[in-house]
């Protein structure tokens, strides 16, 4: 029995998959760069209806909002928009073609072999990753708590940002130099 | 003289544990001390050679009686647990037949520090990995289990090779890539072979006394003595896996050729002799017509070569091959007289081959060649060396009262009084001598005879440093050849238990 | 054996030795004339002693048949090395008429010719190193003669041919020397090879070394079985006795091994007159004749002796007739020498009877013994004609007469003796070889005799008389220096002519008495009996009148038609130029060693053993280096291709894994 | 809308992230390939945390911490959001560097 929300899942996910396929094959780096926008926003919208709202926000602000704009950012320090990518020719995409069916076939595999039957009884969980919920988890420092990797987290990000900007300017330097 | 057990055992492990301090303590030196550090060695390797001459001489004092039985009665052993997991015991001890090996290995090395005296680049690191080397073999010839055995042996390649690629000449690369890859190869053979003895024994043993005493599966024997017996016999120079020694010996340095020769390609037949056919009897009798074959092909096949050789090195080299096919040869003939042959034999070309490697180090630096068309008449300049590589040339030759006479003589007799195709291989090996004698005596002629060379008399003769070691040698060589009695006769109590062993 | 004795057979081995020790490694580096002295001091010691214990043996053993019967005695033996039980090897001192007899010729000969070397070397600069190796072959030939079994036989064999080698080679520097030396080594060795087989073979079959063993009639019983099937069956006794026999063969330098001992005379003179009188050739004679009861029972044994003998006697005798350099004729003649020696230990194999065999044997002991004698004096004379002229050829020679006169008359009776005339030795022992010929009926061996005797009354004959007659052609003596005689170097010449001279005469009756072999039936009194029945006598006179008239074609030919030695250039006919090179041997063996041997042996080994057996390293090594250069480009730096085998790789180790489960 | 299809979607975004890792030159659309293949990670998480997974008869063992799959996208959107812009960073230098991107050209780790 299909229900509503199944369709919207499927043409979710077929909207969300030809969009990634744009983004591997589109010979315009820029509109790789619009087609991983849209897969980003339909995961977001994907985790929405998984009832991840919390992950669909933060999917939402750290790509669209931080990694997006880093990958703009660099098309447009790197690349000349309007340029074709170079063809990866024939046997690369043989190689990769064999090399990602291969992952297909060997990871659908082992989820059909783990989770196949049980299809019919799924466990629903209850609304569990709600907003609250989610953030009180996240700062409490209890021993169900995730207050240490959060702060980590934070400590790892910040690092980061500062190595980010130490690579980039370095080499800027350098670059000015020479 | 009267030792405690304990004292001696812990004697016989100084024999390896010296020269590895030794080069332990070396590494500390300055990089610019050379004399201090040749001095060094020499008075450890000195040491090293007194020590085992104790011990001989304790020992023929007061030889360990064999029972008669298929076990070899040790002297200065010790047992102790050493990974007791696998159990991997450090069970030394000596017979016989280790230790005249022993005892070889002990004048080689000492021999070996003198003529490498003149060496001026890099001395730090040719005498410490000259050490390790020695420290190898002496493990190696003491260790009656066989896991123990093994490291000692695999020890000594990479030295081998690196001394090879660091002071050697010509095709060194090639030469030392192709040494080692053999002996790996060869190595390889022998740890399948132990592993085998190791879980078919039963008892999950390494010790080599007590695997002799385990009758082993005779399937299991019979491809575990080829595996054991080949890998062994690429390091003891067999046809037709002889082509790592003449390239790895005439790229060596001189001390590194002798000590090749002279002691390592020993190990190889000691390997054979003492775990492929004390081990595995069974195995032993079926194959041994095969390696028959190969042992007399190797004695013609190497005169033969050696013929055609120009090299000085090469000719030895080959001339190597054929008295090892003749070590073959008296262990394929399966009786005492045979077996004792063979191992004087290799303590005959062990004291021949590197007396005539180290001569022809010695000419070389003075004449910066070895190839014989280039040289001629060098008896007027260097007599003292003339003599010594006519002297020479005759032990290797088989000229009675030199030790290969002796040798030759009990594997001849040996082959003799051993199966009909051992009686044939005999019978041919016999006519080897003559093709020895062409080329040995086309070497001596053409390098000490004939009209001089202008400017050769300024080579100048052997130094008092070059006159030691081949004055031992030599005398090493005459002693053997002279009076073989009495080591023959400690030689038969120690093949006794592995002849009983086949006999079996 | 009283201690006297016994005290004489030990240091009739290690005077020489000591003699060598001291001389090689301290006299001779520092002074050749003390060397020289000490050399010569102790080998004449060593010939006081080997008297003392030729006397001895005379009195105790050889007088008492009835404790002795076969006359046989070890004086001492020393365990050398034991291989099995019954199996052993020793050094030790054999006591028989031949070992005792050739002892004392052994020694005697070394001792003059040591004593003439001090004259000869005088001057030479390298003399310090002559007289250690001197002292060193009379010791190996000692060793030798008196060993009590085959493995010291050998021993000392091989020493004798090391000795030889260094002594031919003596002045290095001289490449038909070196080749000579080289040359002499190389093929007494291909010989010893099939010595060592059949002694090998002897040895552990009849379960023993010892002459005493070996020649015991139950050893031959033993070894007489057929080996083998097939058509590689054979008589285990003929194969091992043709084997040693080869090794005298190469020794005595019997045809076709004969290459090297003409060759031999390019070491120093006083080395070939040792060489050819007493060291090393007559050890294969008397190895022959040590080994004559095993020989005596194989069948057919003795006939290969007898005719390689007969065979080498001629072949050398008509070369010798051609030669122009000095000592290379006298080389031919002692190959012909050798070769009536050996023919006459062959006699007795065809015959049944002891007494022929006996008669033979003892003929041939004789002649090694007078021949010892005449030999190394026609060498030491020709030795002081080549210190006179400073040639070898005979060409340059001729009217040496005058200033030589001592020499003259010494060779002169070397000459004579070697030629057959009676009184001098040489009569004696070559009839006692003829008749033994006769009386066995082998007129092939007496044909080959008689006219071996012939011819060598013939080049004797030349050889004298171009020498020392005609007109002086020396270019020595034309410049002013007139040649002389050394007293160092014509007292042994002299002393020696008397033994050369009378030694026949007053020695036969002994050693038809005693020197016998101990085979079955042989016996003193059977040879006297066959030898006085007179029934032969008529060989006698017919052999003198051959030989008188051969010298006297001699003389007619070079004394008054004056011819030269050889022909000159252009006129030589063919035989003669046959005869000349020698029958072409040398080249032929040439030929056979560098264009077969060398060609189709160790050319085709060494080349496979470069291409073929290393090659196999090298391509199994170069099959790994391409694949490791093929698997390198995978390594290629660039990110995805690591990818895509990680990931590939990744699959294929699940897979593997599924498998495997 | 249930488990296998939300894993069978992970995989499929998987494989064409790994497609495409494999074979755009270009450094910047390969990563971005390489954030396909993070994506799917993260629905996969999700999809645990949303369905759970296959319940065993005691329901003890399981219930384990539900939101523990959603936590894990949060710190694993951030983990990537810190490797982008490292990344993003080294991709400049790089072409400040070399003046190209392209992949191939990137080999100095040649053997």
């Amino acid at each position: 029995m299909i229900s509503v929300a199944d369709i919207c899942f499927y043409c979710l996910g077929a909207m969300l998959l030809i969009l990634a396929g744009l983004t591997v094959l589109s010979k315009n780096l820029f509109r790789s760069v619009l087609a991983f926008l849209g897969v980003i926003l339909c995961t977001a919208v994907l985790f929405i209806s998984l009832r991840a709202e919390m992950v669909a926000l933060a999917q939402l602000m750290v790509y669209v909002g931080g990694i997006l704009i880093f990958v703009l950012y660099a098309v447009f320090l790197t690349s000349e928009l309007g340029g074709k990518m170079p063809d990866p020719g024939q046997r690369r995409t043989f190689i990769a073609v064999t090399a990602s069916m291969f992952s297909l076939a060997v990871l659908l595999g082992l989820a059909w072999q783990f989770y196949g039957p049980l299809g019919a009884e799924q466990v629903i969980e209850p609304n569990i990753a709600s907003l609250k919920s989610l953030g009180f988890r996240l700062l409490n420092p209890g021993p169900d708590g995730f207050l240490i990797p959060f702060e980590l987290i934070s400590v790892l990000l910040l690092a980061a940002m500062v190595g980010a900007i130490a690579i980039a300017k370095q080499s800027a330097k350098s670059g000015a130099k020479s | 003289m009267c030792f405690h057990d304990s004292i001696t055992s812990c004697m016989l492990t100084l024999t390896w544990v010296l020269p590895l301090a030794s080069a332990a303590v070396m590494m500390l030196f300055p990089k610019d001390r050379s004399g201090l550090i040749r001095w060094f060695t020499l008075t450890a390797n000195g040491i090293n050679l007194a020590l085992i001459v104790l011990l001989s001489i304790l020992f023929i004092m007061h030889p360990p009686v064999q029972t008669g039985g298929t076990q070899t009665v040790l002297a200065f052993s010790a047992n102790h647990a050493w990974f007791p997991l696998l159990n991997i015991r450090y069970h030394i001890g000596v017979d016989a037949i280790s230790l005249s090996l022993m005892f070889l290995a002990g004048v080689i090395v000492f021999c070996g520090t003198l003529a490498s005296w003149q060496i001026r680049e890099r001395t730090k690191e040719f005498f410490i990995l000259l050490q390790i080397l020695a420290a190898g073999v002496f493990g190696s010839f003491i260790s009656f289990d066989l896991f123990t055995f093994f490291v000692f042996n695999e020890l000594t390649l990479i030295p081998t090779y690196l001394l090879i690629v660091m002071f050697g000449s010509g095709r060194k690369e090639y030469a030392a890539m192709k040494l080692n890859l053999m002996l790996m190869g060869g190595s390889a053979l022998i740890l399948v072979g132990i592993f085998g003895l190791f879980f078919s024994s039963g008892i999950h043993s390494f010790d080599m006394l007590e695997l002799s005493q385990i009758h082993f599966d005779r399937s299991f024997q019979l491809w575990a003595f080829p595996a054991l017996f080949l890998g062994f016999g690429i390091l003891g120079n067999i046809f037709p896996f002889h082509i790592w020694s003449p390239d790895g010996h005439s790229s060596a340095p001189t001390a590194i050729s002798m000590f090749l020769a002279g002691v390592h390609m020993k190990l190889g037949s000691y390997g054979c002799l003492r775990i492929a056919m004390y081990l595995l009897p069974e195995g032993c009798r079926p194959w041994m017509n095969v390696f028959l074959v190969l042992a007399v092909a190797g004695v013609i096949w190497g005169a033969f070569v050696a013929i055609k050789q120009k090299d000085l090195k090469y000719m030895n080299a080959y001339s190597s091959v054929s008295h090892c096919g003749l070590v073959f040869l008296g262990l394929a003939a399966l009786n005492s007289i045979g077996l004792r042959g063979a191992v004087m034999q290799m303590l005959a070309h062990g004291f021949i081959a590197p007396a005539v490697f180290c001569i022809i180090g010695m000419i070389y630096t003075r004449t910066h060649t070895r190839l014989i068309p280039q040289m001629s008449g060098l008896m007027a300049s260097m007599p003292f060396l003339s003599v010594c590589f006519v002297l020479a040339g005759f032990a290797a030759l088989g000229l009675p009262g030199m030790a290969g006479f002796a040798a030759e003589l009990n594997i001849f007799m040996g082959a003799f009084g051993s199966s009909s195709l051992a009686k044939v291989g005999a019978g041919l090996a016999v006519l080897s001598i003559i093709i020895t004698a062409v080329y040995i005596l086309r070497g001596v002629n053409a390098v000490l005879h004939g009209p001089a060379l202008e400017g050769s008399h300024q080579l100048g003769d052997a130094t008092f440093a070059e006159k030691v070691p081949l004055v031992m040698l030599l005398s090493c060589i005459l002693v053997l050849g002279l009076y073989p009695g009495p080591i023959s006769t400690l030689l038969d109590h120690a093949i006794q238990p592995i002849l009983n062993n086949l006999n079996r | 054996m009283d201690s006297m004795t016994t005290l004489a057979s030990y240091g009739v081995l290690i005077l020489p030795l000591l003699s060598f020790l001291l001389t090689g490694l301290w006299l001779g580096r520092k002074n050749w004339i003390a060397s020289a002295c000490t050399a010569t001091f102790l080998m004449g010691l060593t010939f006081v002693l080997a008297v003392i214990l030729a006397l001895g043996y005379r009195t105790q053993i050889l007088l008492h048949p009835e404790l002795y019967p076969s006359a046989t005695s070890v004086a001492w033996e020393h365990s050398w090395m034991t291989f099995g039980p019954g199996l052993a090897a020793h050094i030790g001192f054999y006591l028989d008429p031949i070992s005792v007899m050739m002892v004392v010729v052994i020694s005697f000969i070394s001792f003059l010719v040591h004593f003439y070397s001090i004259g000869y070397m005088k001057g030479d600069k390298s003399a310090g190193r002559f007289f250690p190796l001197l002292s060193f072959f009379s010791f190996s030939m000692l060793g030798l003669v008196v060993s009590t079994n085959l493995i010291q036989t050998f021993f000392f064999w091989e020493l004798v041919g090391a000795a030889s080698y260094l002594l031919i080679g003596f002045w290095y520097t001289k490449p038909s020397a070196v080749a000579a030396s080289k040359k002499a080594f190389i093929v007494t060795r291909f010989a010893d090879a099939f010595f060592l087989m059949g002694m090998l073979v002897v040895g552990t079959q009849s379960g023993g070394f010892d002459f005493l063993h070996v020649n015991d009639p139950a050893a031959a019983v033993i070894l007489n079985r057929s080996v083998g099937t097939g058509m590689f069956a054979f008589n285990l006794l003929s194969v091992s006795t043709v084997l040693i026999y080869l090794g005298a063969w190469g020794k005595s330098a019997m045809f076709p091994l004969h290459v090297w001992l003409p060759d031999a005379m390019e070491g120093p003179t006083p080395v070939s007159s040792l060489i050819h009188s007493a060291t090393m050739v007559v050890a294969g004679i008397y190895l022959t004749a040590r080994l004559f009861p095993l020989f005596a029972a194989a069948e057919g044994t003795l006939r290969v002796v007898e005719f390689t003998g007969a065979f080498t006697a001629l072949f050398a005798a008509l070369i010798a007739c051609t030669q122009t350099d000095l000592k290379r004729i006298l080389a031919f003649s002692t190959l012909s020498q050798l070769g009536l020696m050996m023919l006459s230990l062959g006699l007795g194999g065809s015959s049944e009877g002891g007494a022929v065999q006996t008669l033979a044997y003892t003929a041939s002991m004789f002649h090694v013994f007078t021949h010892a004698f005449f030999k190394s004096l026609l060498f030491l004379s020709a030795g002081i004609v080549i210190h006179a002229i400073h040639s070898n050829d005979i060409r340059d020679a001729g009217g040496m007469r005058k200033s030589l006169s001592w020499t003259y008359a010494a060779t002169l009776i070397a000459c004579l003796a070697i030629a057959g005339i009676w009184p001098f030795s040489g009569f004696f022992s070559k009839e006692e070889i003829l008749q033994s010929a006769l009386k066995g009926g082998h007129y092939i061996a007496l044909a080959a005799g008689l006219l071996t005797s012939v011819l060598t009354a013939f080049y004797m004959s030349r050889y004298f008389i171009l020498i020392f007659h005609g007109t002086k052609r020396s270019h020595a003596s034309e410049h002013g220096h007139d040649a002389h005689e050394g007293i160092l170097m014509v007292l042994p010449v002299l002393i020696l002519a008397v033994p050369s001279a009378l030694i026949g005469w007053l020695g036969k009756d002994f050693f038809l008495a005693h020197i016998l072999p101990y085979t079955a039936g042989a016996s003193a009194a059977g040879i006297s009996e066959s030898h006085e029945s007179g029934s032969f006598s008529w060989l006698v006179p017919v052999t003198s009148i051959l030989i008188m008239s051969a010298i006297g074609a001699g003389w007619y030919f070079y004394g008054r038609k004056k011819w030269s030695a050889g022909f000159s250039e252009g006129q030589e006919p063919g035989w003669y130029r046959v005869l000349r090179n020698k029958f072409y041997v040398d080249e032929f063996y040439g030929f056979l060693v560098r264009k077969v041997a060398a060609r189709f042996v160790a050319t085709p080994a060494n080349w496979t053993e470069r291409k073929i057996i290393n090659g196999a390293f090298d391509e199994t090594s170069g099959v790994f280096r391409r694949l490791a250069i093929r698997l390198c480009k995978f390594q290629n730096g660039q990110v995805q291709v690591y990818l895509s085998v990680a990931l590939l790789g990744l699959y294929a180790l699940y897979w593997i894994g599924r498998m495997v489960h | 809308m249930n488990l296998m299809g939300c894993l069978v979607l992970s995989v499929a975004l998987f494989a064409i992230g790994a497609f495409g890792l494999l074979t755009r030159r270009n450094i910047i659309a390969a990563l971005l390939s390489l954030e396909l293949m993070v994506n799917a990670a993260l629905i996969n998480f999700v999809g645990f945390s949303r369905f759970g997974g296959p319940s065993t008869g005691s329901g003890t063992a399981w219930h384990m911490d539900s939101q523990a799959g959603s936590l894990f996208v949060l710190f694993a959107v951030a983990v990537t959001a810190a490797e982008m812009a490292l990344a993003l960073a080294i991709v400049i230098a790089l072409y400040r560097q070399r003046k190209s991107l392209d992949l191939r050209e990137l080999d100095s780790l040649h053997g």
